[in-house]
C-alpha cells in the first residue's frame, strides 16, 4: 500500500520520559465546582417549577378549576379576564415594537457604517435598561394624560392597556431590534451584492432580498418580544388598570396576569391564604406561556440558522 | 453590434448621468426616513421622558434627596412644629429623600454582584472551556439558559420568596432581594461571559495547551484575562438592569424603611430605590411626586452611567483579534 | 419602656422619650392610617429614638390577616376589627390586642371636577356603588344628572375604606361593592384616576381629598337632613353621616408588654397624637375621644 | 469600454496602479494574474460595485459609451443596470427560480409585456430552460452549483445589460459545470461584451479574445503589493508569444 | 518516535488511513502533500493535540521512547510537555515577551533557578535575543510576524521539550522572515527532533532530512477523501528520484 521500503531513520533511544497520568486534585475540584455552577442554572429552573407548581396545585385543590378558567368576572379567581388584559397590552406593545424595532434593525444592519453601529446599537439598547417603574411613571403622568387624553383627545380611562402597551412597546424595541439585526446581518453579503449588481437600489435590496431571507429570524424576534411583553410587571401594574374586564376595548382599564400577581403581593396576603396561592396558579400559566413562546422562538432561530 | 447593445447605448446617454441617484428617489428617501424614525423614536421617547421628568423634579434637585429618609408631614404643618424646637426640614414632605432606597440599592447591587458574578462566570467557563459542546448536558443547559432569560422577573421574585420561606428567614431583608436579582441576571451574565470567552481565539488556547498547560491553567491565565472586558461589559449591563428592577422585590416583601441597615447588611431589612420611587410616585402630595421625579432622574443617571461605562469598556478595551 | 404619658397625660412631646430603647416595630394595615403612623415614626426618630419602625400599607383587611397571624406588632385600621371573620383568627393564634382610636376621618366621595353633580343621597350612593348596581351612566342614578358615562375608582377589597362603604353605608348583606370599578390599595391611583377620567367617581379618606382639592370635587352627602360637605368640623360634630368614621391602631398586648420598643413607640404615638394627626393632615380627636384612647392604652400595661 | 489611468486605493493602501485597458465590444476579455494583483478590484470598478467597499477610492477614468462612469452626476445604480455582474460563488436569491429572474426587471422598473416570456428568454439565453422549465416555482437553492451559476447569468441577462462582468465564474464549479458555463460565455459573446477574471489559464485561452495579464509589485519601503498591468493583447498572441518575461513565467507556471 | 497503523476519524469521517512513519532523532522530517490530505491531522496526533478536537478518534499506536502515547494511563498533558508544537499563525499570548517565555515553565511547574536566565537562553535559542533584549517587558503583539513566530518557537523550547512539531510555520510569513525561521530550524536540529508540515516544496527540500509525501484518495462510494502516506524517504532521494508516480506528479507541479 505504501512505498515504505527504506531502512528507517535513527530512532529515538535514551531515558524514557515519564508520561503516566499525574493526579491533579486541584484541577478536578475546580472542574467539579464549575460544573456545579453550570448545573445550578438547571436547578434554578427546577426551583422555579417547585416554587410555582406546588402552591398552584394547592390552589386547585381548594378552588375548582372552573372558577379559574372562566370569563365570569364575578369569580375572584377568573383568569380569562387577566388573559384578555395581557393580550391587549401585548398586542399594542408589539404593534409599536415590531415595526420600529425592525426599522432600527434594518438601519443598523443595512445602512449604518461599522463605526456608527458601534454607538447606535447601545443607544437603542438603552431603552431596555430604563427601569420599568420609570416607564410606568411616564405612562401614568405623561403618555395617558398628556399624549392620549390631551393631544389626541381620546376619551379613555386614566389607566388602560393602550397607554401601558405603548410604553411597554418602547421598552421592548431593543429586544426585537437586537434579534432582528442578528438575523438580517446573517444574510450573506453575496445576496446583497447580487441584487445591487443588477441595478437594484439599497431599499429594494433591503426589502426584497435581505428582509425575506431573514424573515424567520425576524419572526423569532417578534415571538421573543411577546414573551417579554407578557412577563413585564411594573408597567402594567402602574398603567393598565385593575378591572377584571373581558372587553376588548384597550381604552378601558384591564387587569393583567402580572398585574394581579404584583398587586396582590403588595397587599401582603398571608402565605397560606387561597388568594396568595391563586397568584401561583396565575404565575404557572404565565411561566407556561413565556416558556412556549421562547421555545417557539428558539425553534424558529434554529431553522433559519440552518438555511445558510 | 447587436440591436440589444444599440438600445442600451441609447438608453445609456439618457439615464446614466441623470444627476440623481436612484438611492435618492422619493421612495428610497421615504424608506430611509422611516428607518431613521425607527432608530430615533425610542431615543426620542427616552428624551421626552427625561425632560418631562426633570422638569417636574426640578424643585427637588437638592442634597436632601440623598440625605433624608421618607418624610410625610404636610409642609405647612411641619413649619408649625418649628415652635416645639424641631427643624421642619427634618419632617416636611417637601424635603423627603431617598436615603434608605439609595443605600438599600447599593447594598443590593453589591450582594447581587457577589452572588451572580462568580456563579455566572463559573458556569460560562465550564460550558465554554470544559464541557463538550455536543454533550447532552451542554445542550440542556443551553436551552435552559435561553428559557431562564425569558422568565418574567416577578417569577424570580416568587422563587426567591419561596426559598426564603423554606430557609425560614424574615421577609424584606437584603439577601432575599439579592437572590432574586442574582437569579434574574444570571442568564445575562452567563450568556455575555460565554460570548466573551468565545471571542478569544482558539490559537491562544492551543498555544497554551501545547506547552503542557492544563485546561484550567489555560483558562485562568490566558482565556479569562483576555475575556475580562467582555465579561465586565455584560456584568455591568446585568447589574444596571438589576438596580432598576422592582417587580421581584415586591414579591420578597420589600417595604418602606426609615432607618439605616445594620451590619452585616445582608440580613438587614432594606428598601430599594426603584420601589421607594414607586411609593413616592403613588403619594398624593405633589411635593412627594416632585421628589419621585427627581429620584427617577437620579436612578436614570445611575443606570445610564453604568451603561455608558459598559459601552466604553466594550468599544475601547475589547480586543478585536 | 415605662411611659410618662400615662402619668401626666398632657402629650407634651420630646421630653418623655427614652432614647436608650432600641428594637424593631412591625406595623402594617390601613393605607388611610399609614401616613399618620409614619408621621409618628418620623417625629419619634427626629426626637432621637433609634427604634426601627417599618410600616406597610396593605389595607386594613390585609393588615389584620398578618396581625392575627402574629407577624406584626401593630395594625393600622380604618374600621373596627370584624367580629365574625378576624377576631376568631386572632383568638385562635392567641393574639390579644387593644384597640386605640387615633383620629376621625370623613370618607370623601369625589368626582371629576367637570362633572355637574354636587350632592348624593344615601340611596344614590347605594345605586352607584352597590354590588347589584349596573349603572353605566350618571342618568341611570338620577335623570337630572348629566348624560355621562360612569367610571369608578374605589379602594381594593382588602381596605377598611372598602369595608366601611360596603358594610356600613351600602349595607348589602354580601358586604361587597360592585366589581367593575377600578380598584387599588393605593389611594393615589384613585386620586389620579378620578381626576384623569371624565365622569369618574371614587371615594377615599379625607386627607387624600384635602391634598388634592384642586384636582377633585368632593360631593356633599344627604342622609335625610340636607346636603353636608365633608370637613373636619362636620366629621367631629357628627353631622357628616354616614361617612364619618373612626381610625384606629390595634396593638398586640404581647408585643406591648414584651418589646420595649413597641411600648415606647405606642406611648409616644398617643402622647403626641394631636401633633401627629394634624401634621399628617388628619382630623384630630375631640377631648372625650382622646381621653378614651389614653384610658385604653393605660389598660394594656396593667 | 475603456479605463484611463485607473488607480484604486483601499484606505491608504494602493491596490492597483495606473491601468489602461480597452475592452472590445462583443468580445470576451480575460483578466489573469496571481492572487492579490487586483483583478477583482479592477472588475468591481467597471460597474462601480467598488463604491460599496468601505474605504475604497478610485482615481482615473472609466469610459463607457463615451461617458466617464465616475463623473459627477452619474448614478452608480444606473451604471449597474447596464453593466451586469456574475460572482465567483453562485449567489441566487432564496426565492423561486422564476422570481430570481423576474427580480431584476422588476426592481429596475423595466417595462415588461409578459414576464413569463422574459423569464423563458433569459433562461434560454443561459442555456438553462430545458433543465428547469418544469420547476420554475421551486426554490433556486434546489439547483446544482453549475445550474445556480447559470441561473445567476440568466438573472443578469434578464435586465438586458450591455456588458457582463464575471469574477472567476467557474472557480466554485466542477469540470462539467465549468464547460457548460464556458460554452454559455461563448454563446453570449454575440450579444454582450464580456469581461472575465479567471485563475485558470486554460480557461482564459479557451474562451477569451483578449487577455490582460496583471501582476503585483511590492513597494520597496512598505512592502505593500500594488497591482499593475503587465501585458494586454489578443489571447492567442499573449499565450504563444508573450512580450514580457513575467507573462511568460506566469503562463508557463514558473511563478505565482 | 514512530507511528503504527495510525488511523484518524472525525466523527464518521475517515481522515487518515494507516500511517506508518518513523521520525529520526535530531533530524527534520517534512510532511508534504496536497491540501486536506491529513498532514496537520497526523501532526496533531503526535502530541495528542487532536484530543481537543471534538469528535476526533485515533486508532493505532504512536510510540515515543518506546511508550505508546495513546496507551491508557498516559497523561496527554505530560506528552505535550515533551513534545512541543508551533502553529501556522504566530500565536503569542497577549502578554509581555518575557511572560510569553516564562509562561510554559511556570505552568508545568518546572524547577527554575533563575527565570531571567531561562528566558534569555530560550530567546537566544530562537535567535531572537538580540532583537528583543531591550523590550522584554513590552507586549509580544508589537513584534513583526516573523519575530512573533520565533517567539513562539522560543516559548516552546523554554520548556525543554524533546520533539518540536511545526504546522506550516512559515506560511503566514514573508520570504525574509521565512528564511530566518528556516535557519533557526536547521540550528535547532542539533538539540531537537523536528517534524514540520509544509506546503512549500522548496522549503521541504531546503530544510528537511526526510520527507513523507501524503495524498488523499476519494472513497468510490461516498467521495470522502481519506489521507494516506504515499512515500517516505530521505529528502534528497524523494525529490530527485521519487519511487511513486503520484509523488513525481506532485513535486513537478503537475497536480495539487
Ligand atoms: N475590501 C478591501 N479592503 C482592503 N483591501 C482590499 C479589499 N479588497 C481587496 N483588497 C486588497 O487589494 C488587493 C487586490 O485585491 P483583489 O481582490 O482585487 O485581488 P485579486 O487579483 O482578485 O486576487 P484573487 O485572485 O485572490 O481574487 C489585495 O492586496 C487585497 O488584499
Ligand atoms: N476538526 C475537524 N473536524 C472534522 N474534520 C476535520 C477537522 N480537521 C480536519 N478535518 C478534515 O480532515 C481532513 C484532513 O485535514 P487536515 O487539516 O489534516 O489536512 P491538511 O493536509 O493539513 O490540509 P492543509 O494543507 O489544507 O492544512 C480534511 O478533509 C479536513 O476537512
Ligand atoms: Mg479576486
Ligand atoms: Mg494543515
Ligand atoms: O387602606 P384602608 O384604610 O382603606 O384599609
Amino acid at each position: 500500500m505504501t512505498a515504505l521500503t527504506q531502512p528507517g531513520p535513527p530512532s529515538g533511544a535514551g531515558p524514557a520520559p515519564v508520561l503516566t497520568a499525574r493526579p491533579r486534585p486541584g484541577e478536578a475540584v475546580i472542574k467539579a465546582c464549575l460544573m456545579t455552577a453550570a448545573a445550578a442554572s438547571v436547578l434554578v429552573t427546577a426551583g422555579i417549577l417547585f416554587a410555582v407548581v406546588e402552591p398552584a396545585l394547592e390552589f386547585f385543590s381548594r378552588v375548582p378549576a372552573g372558577e379559574f378558567f372562566t370569563s365570569d368576572t364575578d369569580s375572584p379567581y377568573a383568569v380569562y379576564p387577566l388573559i384578555v388584559g395581557t393580550l391587549l397590552t401585548t398586542a399594542i406593545a408589539l404593534t409599536v415594537a415590531v415595526p420600529i424595532g425592525l426599522g432600527a434593525a434594518m438601519y443598523l444592519s443595512e445602512y449604518a457604517s461599522k463605526r456608527a453601529r458601534k454607538w447606535l446599537k447601545p443607544t437603542v439598547e438603552l431603552l431596555a435598561g430604563v427601569p420599568s417603574v420609570v416607564y410606568g411613571f411616564f405612562g401614568v403622568f405623561f403618555v395617558i394624560p398628556v399624549v392620549l387624553q390631551g393631544w389626541l383627545g381620546l376619551g379613555i380611562s386614566a389607566y388602560n392597556p393602550l397607554g401601558g402597551g405603548l410604553v411597554l412597546g418602547v421598552m421592548i424595541i431593543p429586544t426585537v431590534a437586537s434579534l432582528a439585526e442578528d438575523s438580517l446581518s446573517a444574510v450573506p453579503l453575496a445576496l446583497r451584492q447580487g441584487s445591487l449588481a443588477m441595478g437594484a437600489n439599497r431599499m429594494q435590496t433591503t426589502l426584497r432580498v435581505v428582509f425575506p431571507a431573514a424573515l424567520s429570524g425576524i419572526a423569532a424576534s417578534a415571538v421573543l418580544g411577546i414573551s417579554r411583553a407578557v412577563g413585564e410587571t411594573m408597567i402594567v401594574l402602574m398603567v393598565c388598570g385593575s378591572i377584571k374586564n373581558m372587553s376588548l376595548n384597550p381604552g378601558e382599564g384591564h387587569e393583567t396576569m402580572t398585574g394581579t400577581i404584583a398587586r396582590t403581593a403588595l397587599g401582603e396576603s398571608p402565605v397560606e391564604s387561597t388568594e396568595y396561592k391563586y397568584l401561583f396558579a396565575v404565575a404557572l400559566l404565565l411561566f407556561a406561556i413565556t416558556f412556549v413562546m421562547n421555545m417557539v422562538s428558539i425553534a424558529i432561530v434554529r431553522r433559519f440558522r440552518q438555511a445558510y | 453590434m447587436s440591436s440589444a447593445a444599440t438600445t442600451a447605448a441609447a438608453v445609456t446617454t439618457s439615464t446614466l448621468a441623470s444627476g440623481r441617484s436612484q438611492d435618492r428617489d422619493l421612495r428610497s428617501l421615504a424608506f430611509l426616513g422611516a428607518l431613521w424614525f425607527s432608530l430615533f423614536f425610542g431615543v426620542a421617547v427616552l428624551f421626552a421622558l427625561i425632560v418631562d421628568t426633570a422638569i417636574s423634579g426640578a424643585p427637588r434637585f437638592d442634597s436632601a434627596l440623598f440625605t433624608q429618609y421618607t418624610q410625610t408631614f404636610d409642609p405647612e404643618r411641619a413649619e408649625a412644629l418649628a415652635a416645639t424646637g424641631r427643624d421642619p426640614k427634618d419632617l416636611s414632605a417637601a424635603y423627603t429623600g431617598f436615603r434608605s432606597g439609595i443605600v438599600g440599592s447599593i447594598i443590593l447591587m453589591i450582594t447581587t454582584a457577589l452572588l451572580a458574578i462568580p456563579l455566572g462566570v463559573s458556569a460560562a467557563v465550564y460550558l465554554e472551556e470544559f464541557a463538550s459542546k455536543t454533550s447532552r448536558f451542554s445542550k440542556v443547559v443551553e436551552v435552559n439558559l435561553q428559557n431562564l432569560a425569558a422568565v418574567p422577573a416577578v417569577i424570580y421574585g416568587m422563587l426567591a420568596a419561596t426559598l426564603m420561606a423554606v430557609v425560614g428567614v424574615q421577609r424584606g431583608i437584603a439577601i432575599g432581594g439579592a437572590v432574586a436579582l442574582a437569579l434574574l441576571i444570571l442568564p445575562v451574565v452567563i450568556i455575555t461571559t460565554r460570548e466573551a470567552l468565545r471571542s478569544v481565539p482558539d490559537e491562544i488556547r492551543q498555544g497554551s495547551l501545547a506547552l503542557g498547560a492544563t485546561v484550567w491553567q489555560t483558562t485562568w491565565r490566558q482565556t479569562l484575562p483576555s475575556a475580562v472586558p467582555g465579561i465586565s461589559t455584560g456584568t455591568i449591563l446585568g447589574l444596571s438592569r438589576a438596580i432598576g428592577e422592582a417587580a421581584p422585590l415586591v414579591m420578597i416583601g420589600f417595604g418602606a424603611i426609615n432607618f439605616a441597615p445594620e451590619f452585616p447588611f445582608v440580613t438587614s431589612k432594606i428598601e430599594a430605590f426603584p420601589l421607594e420611587i414607586f411609593n413616592a410616585a403613588s403619594d398624593s402630595k405633589e411635593v412627594v411626586q416632585q421628589a419621585a421625579s427627581a429620584g427617577i432622574i437620579v436612578l436614570l443617571a445611575m443606570i445610564l452611567g453604568m451603561n455608558a461605562v459598559a459601552i466604553i469598556i466594550r468599544n475601547k478595551f475589547q480586543r478585536s483579534w | 419602656g415605662d411611659s410618662s404619658a400615662e402619668e401626666d397625660g398632657s402629650g407634651a412631646g420630646a421630653g418623655d422619650l427614652d432614647t436608650s430603647v432600641t428594637g424593631e416595630v412591625a406595623v402594617d394595615g390601613s393605607s388611610t392610617v399609614y401616613p399618620m403612623t409614619t408621621a409618628a415614626q418620623e417625629l419619634m426618630t427626629l426626637d432621637g429614638s433609634p427604634i426601627q419602625v417599618s410600616v406597610g400599607q396593605s389595607g386594613t383587611g390585609g393588615g389584620f390577616e398578618v396581625f392575627c397571624a402574629g407577624e406584626t406588632d401593630i395594625s393600622n385600621a380604618s374600621r373596627p376589627i370584624k367580629d365574625d371573620e378576624e377576631v376568631p383568627v386572632c383568638e385562635e393564634n392567641g393574639v390579644e390586642y387593644t384597640e386605640l382610636q387615633v383620629a376621625v376621618d370623613a370618607l370623601t366621595v369625589v368626582v371629576h371636577p367637570d362633572l355637574a353633580v354636587d350632592c348624593l343621597t344615601v340611596d344614590e350612593l347605594i345605586a352607584l356603588f352597590g354590588p347589584k348596581s349596573k349603572a353605566e351612566n350618571w342618568q341611570d342614578i338620577n335623570p337630572e344628572f348629566p348624560d355621562q358615562e360612569i367610571t369608578g375608582f374605589i379602594p381594593g377589597a382588602d381596605s377598611g375604606t372598602y369595608d366601611y362603604m360596603a358594610a356600613d353605608v351600602v349595607a348589602d348583606e354580601s358586604e361587597t361593592l360592585r366589581n367593575d370599578f377600578e380598584s387599588s390599595e393605593d389611594d393615589n391611583v384613585l386620586v389620579n384616576g378620578v381626576s384623569g377620567t371624565p365622569g369618574a367617581v371614587g371615594f377615599f379618606g379625607y386627607t387624600y381629598f384635602e391634598e388634592n382639592a384642586d384636582k377633585l370635587k368632593a360631593l356633599e352627602i344627604d342622609s335625610g337632613d340636607g346636603c353636608v360637605a365633608p370637613s373636619a368640623e362636620t366629621a367631629q360634630d357628627g353631622s357628616y353621616t354616614p361617612l364619618a368614621r373612626p381610625l384606629f391602631i390595634y396593638v398586640s398586648n404581647k408585643s406591648y408588654t414584651e418589646k420595649p420598643a413597641v411600648a415606647e413607640f405606642v406611648d409616644y404615638y398617643v402622647a403626641n397624637l394631636e401633633t401627629v394627626a394634624t401634621g399628617a393632615g388628619f382630623i384630630a380627636l375631640n377631648e372625650t375621644d382622646y381621653a378614651a384612647t389614653k384610658d385604653a392604652l393605660a389598660g394594656i400595661g396593667g | 469600454m475603456e479605463t484611463f489611468h485607473l488607480n484604486v486605493y483601499y484606505g491608504g493602501f494602493h491596490a492597483v496602479h495606473d491601468i489602461n485597458l480597452t475592452f472590445g465590444k462583443n468580445e470576451i476579455t480575460a483578466l489573469i494574474g496571481p492572487s492579490g494583483c487586483g483583478k477583482s478590484t479592477v472588475l468591481r470598478c467597471l460597474n462601480r460595485m467598488n463604491d460599496l467597499v468601505p474605504g475604497a477610492r478610485v482615481e482615473g477614468e472609466i469610459s463607457y459609451h463615451g461617458q466617464n462612469i465616475y463623473a459627477k452626476g452619474v448614478d452608480p445604480i444606473a451604471v449597474r443596470q447596464h453593466i451586469g455582474m456574475v460572482f465567483q460563488k453562485p449567489n441566487p436569491f432564496p426565492k423561486s427560480i422564476y422570481d430570481n429572474i423576474a427580480y431584476g426587471p422588476r426592481v429596475i422598473g423595466m417595462k415588461v409585456d409578459n414576464m413569463d416570456d422574459l423569464v423563458e428568454e433569459a433562461l434560454r439565453g443561459a442555456a438553462l430552460w430545458d433543465e428547469v422549465k418544469d420547476k420554475l416555482k421551486q426554490s433556486a437553492y434546489g439547483l446544482s452549483g453549475g445550474q445556480q451559476q447559470r441561473l445567476c447569468i440568466a438573472r443578469t441577462i434578464a435586465t438586458k445589460p450591455d456588458v457582463i462582468l464575471m469574477d472567476e465564474p467557474c472557480s466554485a464549479l466542477d469540470p462539467i459545470a465549468t464547460s457548460k458555463v464556458e460554452d454559455l460565455m461563448l454563446q453570449l459573446r454575440d450579444d454582450y461584451t464580456i469581461i472575465v477574471v479567471t485563475h485558470n489559464m486554460q480557461q482564459a485561452a479557451r474562451v477569451s479574445d483578449r487577455t490582460a495579464f496583471f501582476t503585483a509589485k511590492p513597494d520597496e519601503t512598505t512592502g505593500n503589493r500594488t497591482g499593475l498591468l503587465v501585458e494586454f493583447d489578443r489571447t492567442k498572441r499573449l499565450f504563444s508569444n508573450p512580450a514580457d518575461q513575467r507573462t511568460e513565467d506566469y503562463i508557463s507556471g514558473r511563478f505565482g
